[in-house]
């Protein structure tokens, strides 16, 4: 047993975590995530000179990394420093590219010089590929899609948009380019954009006609990425409550003496700890067997955890906590829409009970 | 033991939802089911509309222009408003300023400042908080000297709900630093309008605009304008705490919200069947259910006791604590059964073009962060714990 | 609205409060509680004097109360007294038994002279009366009865006992003699009596042969008792706590000064305020239409208002709370089982979820 | 990262895993998972047979006897030991007593205790906690007067977990009124024939008998009984409260007790469905396995970092702490799912003769009252909370 990561992962986690602080404060954070295209162009050529799309697939899908952990440390280090850029958009695709063997897609994205998305949800398929409507007409070269993908992550800034549609083999993946659909971006409430995109008879070519594994596969390698995330940012909130109980006085004393606070401040201290140890797990499963057990149930206390460590942050700051200006509000709202991302708390409970059922 | 409201009360009930039926426009109710931010023209016409009927200073006896209601008749209009989907009464002038002057307030003030309140000349707001003191109101630094008949005001205010309406606030400062903290407050009134003040709008985590910082830079106001003694403040301020008990528990607006989130989940679905058959889900909405039926009910036994002093103020304390629980976590059950749909910041156009979620639950999400304020301002659950435990002690 | 109980049933909350405290007190409780038969027999008929089994039946019925708030008021004063007598068995039995016209029965009852015990249970029907099983063989008056009826509370000291089972009209409710079958009586883990009744071509006697809604209005009739005992009990935990907080010194000072343990009183204060409401609630719908779904509710959330109570009470007792010889401890062990009884917090839940879709 | 145990650990696993079927009776299986009291001839005799293969003293060094494990094979034992139902090992004098003299004992006194706790000739219980004094062990009373080459002690001890089975205790005893309350301080090893000592027992609010009473009434003890040096005492108690921590989770336990709960709601059921199937009470279920899942890596990140100081303690009493939780919500789901069969008094002849409830799950109910213990003694999980907020703060 070892806990300790590896020199490259550590050195590209301390890389990322200099970069964020330095170059991407809490102020130009704000103004990018909420402003089209949602974050900084210029800010995701220097991290993917830093490498961080690179570190997300295998050496042999030309990366330097793909395993779990790299993920891992990678999204650590992006939710400690709140970061609004649409990696998790780029993951699923490059995941999706590098499983099937498009080295093109897969090097541009890791350059830094093309950026895409997934189109999975649809207003009645949330996270069960299952009910997922939109079919492919015709089959091979000559593929149209007709319907709404909606909440696509990164869908506002990418030049690809890889699409989730049935088939009469299962599920297939198929590519569109963005100016061949109305694509309409926004903000999330949290910061960072998507699009809802809407296919009319959209040409798109056939990637694979039988995606299933693969698409459940990075679907998963996302969920571990918002686990990941989650733990940076909690880590932020933690210190930043601490900090703030230190400082703040009230009756006369700084309210970290009052020990109603002070218990409080333990229990989510330690559901963190929980947070990060399900986080350790998930990620040595990404490349098993039971990867999908284990990651929706890591999803799963990721959600609750979160949601109390978001809550009580609020809460224990006072109408501070509840203002745009400060920063762990930000923080703290991220931490609860990311559990809506890609299965929230009760859907990633389904999934682990009937995972674990079967 | 009766539960039942008696034949009178039922026919009051009947004829407040007869004119909630005819006054209220679809507008505002679209907008209250989607929780939008209500115009200060919506506000006023609200309150024109209830005063109208003479209805709108609830609280207040009729020589006053109230309606001269008792606590359960003031229930059920609240009850109906919120079931209506009516907007709330903007309660600064008309549920704290009014009884404040009721109660201490000269015969002069009396007459000069009520009537205003009711015909919406004057909008008022609250200058209480200050950065450095939230919930310990008694450290507030905002100093008035005397000079001559005017006080000369310095120091900031916070957290004042809807101030960029108003021209009036009512403040707490400090008159004397000398003897305990609370000794030393006035509780004065000042027009928005006096040089030296300034009001910078603060944005909400949501992004919402509700409140304000009010900056006072030498500001010079009549020591006329303050109601009761000098350095008496802190027996108004307690008594505004504990005053305002009817619709402390939001009764009326948790049940209008559980029945919206119970209607939302019957329209999205999961794993291909909708959400409001799935066990998990609803096992928590039931329970949610069962804990406001509950608090229905302590609220009804807190209006029949009408219970005064340190009761109350447990009582009213405990329906703030759970009140506030309960809507969060209707307001948290709202925002996760919209899946990734909640994720949207819901700007006109999102809501107006996208119709990402359905469109009255599209802000679902910006409730839910702009509601954990609930357990927040007023007083936090944390100093309602406090002054509870006060009272449980007998300190 | 008038939230104050009418003069009678002042009278007689106060005389049995008065009584217990007088008469019952807890070290008499707990050797009666937990030596065969498990409840004073002595004690027995003077509560019935008292004229507390009278209060549980209308007058018509030839009690004197027999609404919700007679219940309640009665069980809330057991519950404040920890009294362990069979009085739950009875008021089944009786409800029955006033329902269906059997005057002596009811009148020996009400008398003290006579107990009854209501026999439910099977092991693979808890609560729900669907999934009975045992099955009444013959019909009129030559019924004879065959199977396991478990857990019987008040079984083990009683002079009749009811079997609810099943005949082809639905369910029927049969009396046998307890001499009739073999009846094994033993003390509950929280003290007080119940059995297990087996029998074998047992000879019964048919009272109703279509008995299901006079069965559940009787089980409801149980369920409000137990949350209003469920309220007693707590408001008795809650005082025990604050004068322990009170009187105990640590690290040189009175534990209630410490404000993580005042908070938590506060909040487990609040619900014991909610569980008052709910069993007001239930208790007014006790004769209503909907009375099945207020009074699932109410035993849902006492269960959950129970459960924080009784542990939050061991835990801030500290050591002494886990003793056999404190009080209190057996108030939160009656706290926490009486769930078990009629339906948990579980069952409830359910129950009250499928009463409010249909 | 690597989470996977090396070949070398493995083979150890599967070596301790066929002593254990070799030598564990079914008798013994049967007890412990029907969470019967075991005698104290069962616990002697299972000592015997693990100090028959030398891994009796898990955390000992070689040379006095110990196996000479490193936490990772002391981690691995002990989850097998779980996992087989294996009765625990005995803490007082293995666990507590034996590091104790390892660290502060003179030569003479590891000579001649340590062999004897091994062969199991000393019985050795603890006297600790005083009825003022539980978790606030430097407020301790009970005084050591020094009288020539003894001390005499008077005072009371209690929760002395089975002493009634012991025969040696050791104490911390005040032999100093001077100074800081922690100052006076001394660990002291006492004979429990020694002349003044009764042991009463407390029976446990579910009937069982494990925790006792202990009166000390001018017992003389030899000085030289006396470990560590005199007032020093506080030093003795720290190390002990944060050196046993390999096993302060109970993730083995834990994990044993969740498979049984899960067997059981395979055999219980409701609505005429096993209980296995109901989502309702299995989402409890398994949020619960994830939260032990979760557990179970914690406790290992912490045998790997083998942390030292300040950090230990915050992690040991956050094991504590969330293990104390964890096992107590298993015990609770357990109870709940036998419904009323839950009720009856487990005694003899109701296991044995009436059969209520899957006889294995008959003490269900009563180790959930019993198993309210786990956040009280040892530290109560909110003298746990004010550890670790004095690491947090580093006060």
């Amino acid at each position: 047993m070892d806990f300790t990561h590896t020199e490259d992962r550590r050195m590209i986690s301390d890389s990322l975590r200099r970069y964020l602080a330095d170059q991407y404060g809490i102020e130009h954070r704000n103004q990018a995530a909420y402003e089209a295209p949602f974050h900084d162009t210029g800010k995701w050529a220097e991290l993917a000179e830093l490498g961080i799309l690179g570190a997300l697939v295998t050496e042999d899908q030309g990366g330097f990394g793909g395993h779990g952990f790299d993920i891992a440390v990678v999204f650590e280090e992006l939710g400690r420093g709140l970061c609004p850029e649409p990696v998790l958009g780029n993951l699923l695709a490059l995941r999706l590219y590098a499983a099937l063997g498009q080295t093109e897609r897969v090097d541009a994205i890791i350059a830094g010089t093309a950026r895409a998305a997934v189109a999975v949800h649809e207003t009645d398929a949330f996270v069960d590929l299952d009910e997922i409507a939109i079919t492919a007409n015709g089959s091979g070269d000559s593929v149209t899609l007709t319907g709404r993908k909606s909440v696509v992550y990164g869908g506002n800034s990418a030049d690809h948009i890889l699409v989730v549609a049935k088939n009469a083999s299962g599920l297939g993946l198929y590519e569109i380019a963005p100016g061949d659909a109305e694509v309409m971006g926004y903000a999330m409430i949290d910061g960072g954009g998507a699009a809802e995109v809407i296919l009319e008879n959209t040409q798109a070519t056939t990637l694979s006609e039988d995606a299933r594994g693969i698409i459940e596969a990075a679907l998963d390698a996302g969920r571990l990425a918002l686990c990941a995330e989650a733990v940076g940012i909690m880590d932020v909130l933690r210190d930043t409550v601490k900090d703030y109980l230190l400082q703040r006085q009230q009756f006369g004393r700084p309210i970290a003496l009052f020990q109603a606070l002070q218990h409080r401040l333990v229990d989510f201290s330690i559901e963190i700890e929980q947070a990060r140890s399900i986080v350790i797990l998930a990620a040595s499963k990404l490349d098993a067997e039971d990867r999908a057990l284990h990651i929706a149930r890591a999803k799963n206390l990721i959600g609750r955890a979160g949601k109390l460590v978001a809550e009580e942050a609020i809460q224990m700051h006072g109408g501070i906590g509840m203002t745009w200006e400060y920063g762990a509000s930000h923080y703290a709202k991220r931490l609860i829409m990311l559990d809506a991302q890609l299965g929230d708390t009760e859907d990633q409970l389904r999934t682990s009970m009937e995972l674990a059922a079967a | 033991m009766d539960l039942n409201f008696t034949a009178e009360e039922d026919a009051f009930r009947a004829e407040v939802r007869q004119f909630l039926k005819d006054n209220l426009s679809d507008e505002i109710v679209a907008k209250m089911r989607g929780m939008e931010e209500l115009t200060k023209e919506d506000l006023e016409n609200w309150h024109a509309t209830l005063q109208s009927r003479n209805w709108l200073a609830a609280g207040w006896p009729v020589q006053h222009g109230g309606p001269g209601w008792n606590a359960t008749q003031r229930h059920i209009f609240d009850e109906e408003c919120s079931a209506a989907n009516a907007p709330r009464i903007v309660p600064f002038g008309l549920g704290m300023l009014g009884p404040v002057l009721l109660k201490f307030g000269t015969e002069e003030q009396k007459a000069e400042i009520l009537p205003r309140i009711l015909d919406g000349s004057d909008w008022w707001c609250q200058g209480y908080s200050e950065p450095g003191a939230g919930s310990d109101l008694a450290s507030l630094k905002t100093k008035a000297e005397r000079d001559g008949d005017d006080y000369i005001i310095n120091g900031q205010k916070t957290w004042t709900t809807l101030g960029q309406f108003a021209n009036k606030i009512f403040c707490l400062v400090r008159t004397s630093s000398e003897g305990k903290p609370q000794e030393g407050i006035s509780f004065v009134l000042v027009d928005l309008d006096t040089p030296g003040i300034e009001m910078r709008p603060i944005r909400l985590l949501e992004g919402g605009y509700e409140v304000n910082e009010v900056f006072f830079t030498d500001v010079r106001v009549p020591v006329a304008n303050r109601v009761g003694e000098e350095n008496e403040g802190w027996t108004i301020a307690k008594y505004l705490l504990t005053h305002e008990r009817t619709n402390i528990a939001g009764v009326g607006a948790s049940t209008q919200a559980l029945a919206e989130l119970k209607m939302l989940a019957a329209k999205v679905s999961r794993k291909g069947k909708p959400l409001s058959i799935d066990p998990i889900f609803m096992a928590k909405v039931a329970e949610t259910e069962i804990d406001l039926e509950a608090m229905r009910i302590t609220n009804l036994r807190m209006l029949s006791a009408d219970a005064t002093g340190r009761e109350a103020g447990t009582v009213s304390s405990m329906l703030k604590i759970k009140g506030t629980v309960i809507r969060q976590s209707i307001n948290d059950l709202a925002r996760r059964a919209l899946g990734p749909a909640a994720c949207p910041f819901p700007s006109e156009e999102v809501i107006g073009n996208l119709a990402v979620a359905p469109p009255e639950a599209a802000r679902n999400a910006a409730d839910y962060f702009n509601n954990r304020k609930l357990s927040i301002f007023g007083g936090s659950n944390e100093i309602q714990r406090n002054i509870i435990t006060k009272n449980l002690f007998g300190a």
